[in-house]
């Protein structure tokens, strides 16, 4: 393994690690409420930008961070009472539109509170490059994998052994037969849009320090997370992850090895391709008409 | 000769058969029931019968022409027309509309017709109009002729999808659990509906839980268990064939219990 | 001969034509001019993506790509290339009609968010080649185009093209009326309900849902390779995802299913930004807040809400019917 | 103190509403005011130029007017935002000539918005002082068309002449998906000959990149790079800075003027230290003796915009102030808002002190800077310094 390759996954997985975080968010609403939140990509933009001016004001990190995170989550729960639930039983277009106005609505609201410059973010643990078989790691890149690692790790734990969780999943799986089993389903919608505003914030404070951060950072950020999710497999969570980690890497590898001008198409291009072999992602529920 | 010919027809769904070596014959003119408990692969085997499913295994021949593989809307053009026990009404449209989609093998156009809306077409549209009109009322859908789909009642919405089937002018109707749903007075009335249609001409294969109607109005009974045949042959053979009792008594206490639990 | 004036396709049409005649009275300058031809051109592709989104019911987060390809074949082909404006234009719609043929087969297969993901994707695609190859396409700063020039008349100026623009958006939206009410649009908005409904009555729905997807796309197609006349320039900002969304969001916002809703979504998202453009810092959020209020309150777009509201308000007094779903 | 400000804009807009209503009813406005038309790319993908941009000109139309005016004429700024769209570009600027009726149009943030609307401001015969960089806006000459950032070109010349004073003849080179990008990569690979420099690598990255170790990887494997340049604005450069220093390229890495600004080095942080880039003197205000001609103007210039807006200084908005400057300065010469004679007085701008430089306009150059007006800069000590 030459150590050109090492660089290009290493910063594929880096990447791709950020994708896989917003690819979440994207799932976890997706999976309580079927609406694809187009507004993901801001939750990743105030979670950086509130982290920049938290700072500012002379937070340390500790504190600067679970506030910013409790802020995104805050939106999150806002959009999803003020926008997302009065419009209940809308169809699922209409519904897009609306997170897609909300994305718009808080990207305005960014420039109002913030500005419409770039912040830069300072590493949390310094920037000294860490060498790995010849290739070179920024300590800030370890931040970004082991918290996604952790991440991934609290989800599946959250999903499988918590209650609240298990009715969170019971939910997706059919919203009927989970409301005839008392969870309380309106409750469910309400908190997947506050943990995926919380997970998108907390991508947007790891990768902030690697490359800035500004008022529409979010909207490249969330359409290579849809990505993401659609590659897994939309509602899946193993999907995101490894949707999110197979673009990021196809991503740099294509820019590495083949054109770096067409490296978006080309990734573009392998997602059609896996969409046309298999029509619900790599790992998305295999949905049959039922007559 | 048969007009329908079914010849060692499977289905797996993952491991478990659905429909297992399945043959029999449908003659012309005639009202085949299929009958079985549920969960015996009627409703599987109707959409096998229309190519929404592709078998696993056997061949299905209607009118001479083998259409093993081909897709829904082949069969629907050799002569095949369904209705569906989850109602597949096109809610966005009007009542009549439905019925004219009906009419869309006997009235496609080019599309360059379609977009300039050619004197001929219009003129076929009018004709159209009237013959889906007249369908509704022939199946008891007067009162509906302006009414949206998404107004109307369950019962007069599964009277809808028959004049839509009928629409297509089908060789063979496939009803799928027609009276389910229905109150008495409205299953009552669906017996001379079916009974008529055979009049038309038109072959049905009628599936169905309401034993009063299927012995009513069938010539021949397939009685399915587990995807397989359990017994076939004439009404009244077939209504005292032990086999039938018992697989009806046996599964019909356990499906009781079920629902007590 | 009442009833045939209410229905949509000639009393719709005609309410449509004496707007579009009307209108020019209240426009008093060349920028009011403008911003009509605009709107026009957006209602044109509105209409046709219409018919597929709202009509067959196939979400299509793509179709900048469409009306990109449409800007630059005719840009290319005429101001690059020399060619007669209309021999360009022909040419690049046949081109991206049969481009949309061939990739709308496999990709109509995908249902859902996974078709609007493949859609996107393909938009995306198309517009990364457009700004990469910038020996033909001028790159992300856009080329010149030669003004439209018909046997040596030459169209220039916003009032010529407010009525060009108006005859031919009078046009589309009659095509896409006509197609509706044909056996054709029947089976559209069948598959759309129910597609093996649709099927067992004969309805090839994966034909039909690749016919919508080439109309749409030369409707947008159509209205690129004008645009880029008109405006005698072409960036790819018009190529661009937000540029898809912004067409989609024109659809759902007049209401997915009404072709005059789409003319008065594009109408409004069109002109909105202009009126909010006073509010400065504000415009982004106010707009935000409209698209989102709007499609809150009206869930199935203007034009179909305000129709139920006024058609209850009229049904009132007889009977409580007619509020079904 | 910002919140307030706030609300005043709200409060205006809602009044520009009523006066828009006003006037689409036929309501007669009087016309006193000189008026400065602007569309700029206040939000998008260009906002850090449109920004800076804007808040320039109301700065000093704000400060012209409390001077006086111009003529005896207050000032009126009508600004648009053009987010970085051609189309809208299009349609303000159709606004600002039929409906605003502005005198003068000083904007055009991005080369895109300015090419989109030099068809509109020739048929119209207004003047217009475009502040985007690249060559096509002045190459040929429009009559209509000025311009005021230096070219690309000129940054591609500076910056290959410095290479050749360090012996440098193999370069690699980096640019971003935007139209500065790429036109500064065409415009560099086209006089690349001319100083006997050989491009040897010519990688790309895409908007909203996140990482660009990929291509400077390839980059860095490519034998015999002697050093890179990054032709880029925004976010990019940044990145592009950080990932340099991460994955150990020794060579020296030049920036483009496109990221003239502090802001760059806050970015980039310590990865920013020993960049080179070109850019007009305003960077290094505080720098420059007190004999250099230039001086009085930039400090100027640095001091107003810092202590009114808090925020540190760009190039960008330099070049809405050289704009603003020449247009009132051409108003005053022609002594009245003719469009004519105010195009013949911009096009007669000899000896202009601006912040980018000394302008000469002639009939054959609409930008009027040599490559004189461009410095060497580099970064040391987190700060921009002159290259002796």
């Amino acid at each position: 393994m030459s150590a050109q390759f090492t660089q290009y996954l290493l910063t594929g997985l880096t990447v791709g690690a950020i994708y896989a975080l917003v690819a979440l968010g994207f799932s976890i609403i997706f999976n309580a409420s079927n609406v694809i939140n187009f507004a993901q990509g801001e939750f990743v933009m105030i979670g950086g930008m509130a982290t920049v001016s938290l700072i500012a004001v002379g937070l340390p990190y500790l504190l600067a961070i679970p506030l910013a995170v409790a802020a995104a989550a805050l939106v999150g729960l806002a959009l999803e009472k003020f926008a997302v639930e009065p419009a209940r039983g809308a169809s699922v277009v209409t519904l897009i539109i609306i997170t897609i106005g909300a994305s718009i609505f808080l990207r305005g609201l960014a420039t109002i509170i913030w500005d419409k410059r770039f912040h830069a973010l300072k590493p949390f643990t310094g920037d000294a490059p860490i060498t790995i078989a010849g290739a070179t790691i920024l300590p800030q890149s370890l931040w970004v994998l082991g918290v996604t690692l952790a991440v991934v790790l609290a989800l599946s734990w959250f999903f499988g052994r918590t209650l609240l969780g298990k009715a969170m999943l019971a939910t997706s799986h059919n919203r009927l037969a989970a409301q005839l089993a008392g969870i309380n389903v309106r409750m469910v919608l309400f908190l997947s849009f506050g943990l995926s505003a919380a997970l998108g914030a907390v991508a947007g404070i790891l990768i902030a320090p690697i490359t800035t951060t500004s008022y529409d950072v979010g909207v490249m950020l969330g359409l290579k997370g849809f990505a993401a999710a659609m590659l897994g497999g939309m509602g899946s969570g193993v999907g995101a992850v490894v949707g999110g980690i197979a673009l990021g890497i196809t991503e740099t590898m294509s820019a590495g090895y083949l054109s770096s001008a067409y490296k978006d198409a080309i990734a573009f291009v392998i997602i059609l391709a896996v969409l046309f072999f298999m029509p619900s992602g790599l790992f998305g529920k295999r949905g049959g008409e039922r007559v | 000769m048969s007009l329908l010919r079914v010849e060692a027809l499977s289905k797996k769904f993952g491991g478990v058969n659905a429909v297992e070596d399945l043959s029999f014959d449908i003659p012309p003119g005639v009202v085949y029931s299929i009958i079985g408990p549920n969960g015996a692969g009627k409703t599987t085997l109707l959409n096998l019968l229309t190519g929404i499913y592709q078998p696993s295994a056997g061949r299905i021949v209607f009118g001479g022409h083998d259409l093993t593989g081909r897709a829904p809307y082949e069969y629907a053009n050799h002569g095949i027309a369904r209705t569906f026990q989850n109602l597949q009404v096109f809610f966005n449209m009007s009542a009549l509309e439905n019925v004219m989609v009906g009419r869309y093998m006997q009235e496609r156009c080019g599309l360059a017709a379609a977009l300039l809306r050619t004197p001929r077409l219009a003129r076929a549209e009018h004709a159209c109009r009237e013959e889906a009109a007249e369908l509704m009322r022939y199946v008891g859908l007067h009162n509906y002729l302006s009414a949206a789909a998404d107004a109307m009642p369950y019962g007069a919405l599964k009277r809808l999808e028959i004049a839509r089937a009928l629409a297509t002018r089908p060789k063979l109707m496939l009803l799928d659990e027609p009276a389910a749903g229905l109150n008495p007075t409205e299953a009552l009335e669906l017996d001379d509906l079916i009974g008529s249609l055979t009049g038309r001409g038109v072959t049905v294969v009628l599936v169905e839980h309401n034993m009063r109607l299927v012995m009513g109005v069938s010539d021949h009974i397939l009685v399915l268990d587990y995807g397989r045949k359990l017994a076939e042959g004439p009404a009244a053979t077939v209504r005292n064939d032990p086999k039938v009792i018992e697989a009806y008594l046996g599964s019909g206490v356990a499906a009781a219990a079920e629902m007590h639990r | 001969m009442l009833a045939r004036l209410a229905s949509p396709r000639t009393g719709g049409l005609l309410a449509l034509a004496v707007v579009i005649a009307l209108l020019p009275l209240a426009l008093t300058n060349k920028y009011f001019y403008d911003i009509a031809v605009l709107v026009g051109l957006n209602a044109i592709v509105c209409v046709g993506l219409n018919l597929l989104i709202g009509y067959a019911g196939q979400i299509s987060l793509g179709h900048a790509g469409f009306f990109g390809l449409g800007a630059y074949g005719s840009a290319i082909l005429a101001s690059r290339y020399g060619w007669p404006p209309l021999a360009a234009m022909l040419t690049t719609t046949l081109a991206v009609a049969a481009l949309a043929y061939l990739v709308g087969r496999p990709i109509l297969r995908l249902k859902g968010h996974y078709l609007a993901m493949a859609t996107l994707g393909l938009g995306v695609i198309i517009f990364m080649v457009i700004t990469t190859e910038d020996k033909y396409t001028g790159g992300p700063d856009g080329i010149a185009v030669v003004p439209l020039s018909i046997g040596g008349f030459v169209l220039q100026g916003e009032r010529i093209w407010y009525w060009v623009v108006g005859a031919l958006l009078l046009v589309a939206v009659w095509l896409a009326l006509n197609l509706i009410e044909s056996p054709a649009g029947r089976a559209l908005r069948a598959l759309h309900s129910s597609e093996v409904g649709a099927e067992v009555v004969g309805i090839n729905a994966a034909e039909h849902k690749v016919m919508a997807f080439v109309i749409s796309a030369v409707f947008a197609s159509v209205a690129g390779s004008l645009a880029a006349h008109y405006s005698g320039f072409v960036t790819p900002g018009k190529v661009a995802f937000l540029h898809s969304i912004e067409l989609v969001t024109m659809v759902v916002f007049g209401g997915m299913a009404s072709t005059f809703g789409a003319v008065v979504g594009a109408a409004v998202l069109t002109t909105l930004p202009q009126l909010l453009a006073a509010f400065e810092d504000y415009e982004m959020m106010l707009f935000g807040a409209v698209m989102m209020g709007t499609m809150i309150f009206m869930p199935r777009g203007v034009v179909p809400s305000l129709a139920r509201l006024f058609q209850s308000r009229r049904q009132q007094p007889s009977s409580g019917e007619g509020s079904g779903t | 103190m910002k919140p307030m400000q706030s609300r005043n804009n709200f409060k205006r807009g809602l009044a520009a509403v009523a006066a828009t209503f006003a006037l689409i009813a036929g309501a007669a406005v009087a016309q006193e005011p000189i008026k400065i038309g602007s569309f700029l790319s206040v939000t998008g993908g260009a906002a850090f130029l449109g920004d800076p941009e804007q808040k320039t000109l109301e700065l000093y139309v704000g400060k012209i007017n409390a001077a006086g005016g111009v003529l005896g004429r207050k000032l009126q700024l009508v600004a648009y935002d053009s987010a970085g769209d051609a189309e809208k570009a299009r349609t303000f600027t159709k606004r600002l000539i039929e409906q605003d009726k502005v005198d003068v149009i000083v904007g055009g943030s991005t080369t895109g918005e300015t090419m989109a609307v030099i068809p509109l401001v020739e048929a119209a015969q207004i003047p217009f002082i475009s502040l985007a960089g690249a060559v096509v806006i002045i190459e040929p000459v429009k009559k209509w068309v000025f311009k005021m950032p230096h070219t690309d070109r000129m940054a591609c010349e500076k910056i290959f002449i410095d290479m050749q004073s360090r012996k440098f003849s193999k370069v690699a080179l980096i640019s971003g998906p935007g139209g500065f990008d790429k036109s500064m990569r065409g415009q560099c690979l086209d006089v690349a000959k001319k100083y006997g420099i050989d491009v040897i690598a010519d990688e790309t990255y895409g908007a909203g990149d996140t990482d660009m170790t990929a291509q400077l990887t390839k980059i860095k494997n490519t034998a015999g790079v002697q050093a890179v340049l990054n032709a880029g604005f925004g976010q990019g450069p940044a990145i592009v800075t950080k990932n340099y220093r991460q994955i150990g390229v020794t060579v020296p890495l030049y920036q483009s003027h496109g990221v003239a600004s502090k802001d760059f080095i806050k970015l980039a942080g310590a990865a920013a230290e020993g960049v080179r880039l070109p850019a007009a003197a305003l960077l290094v205000a505080d720098s420059l003796p007190q004999s250099d001609p230039q001086r009085a103007v930039v400090v100027g210039y640095t001091k107003e915009y810092e202590s009114h807006f808090k925020s540190e200084v760009s190039t960008f908005g330099g070049h809405a102030y050289d704009g603003l400057m020449i247009a009132v300065e051409a108003i005053k010469k022609a002594g009245s808002t003719d469009k004519a004679k105010v195009r013949d007085a911009i096009e007669g701008i000899r000896g202009f002190m601006g912040t980018a430089g000394v302008f000469n306009m002639s009939p054959t150059d609409h930008m009027g800077l040599d490559l004189s007006a461009f410095r060497m800069l580099e970064v040391k000590g987190g700060n921009w310094t002159l290259v002796k």
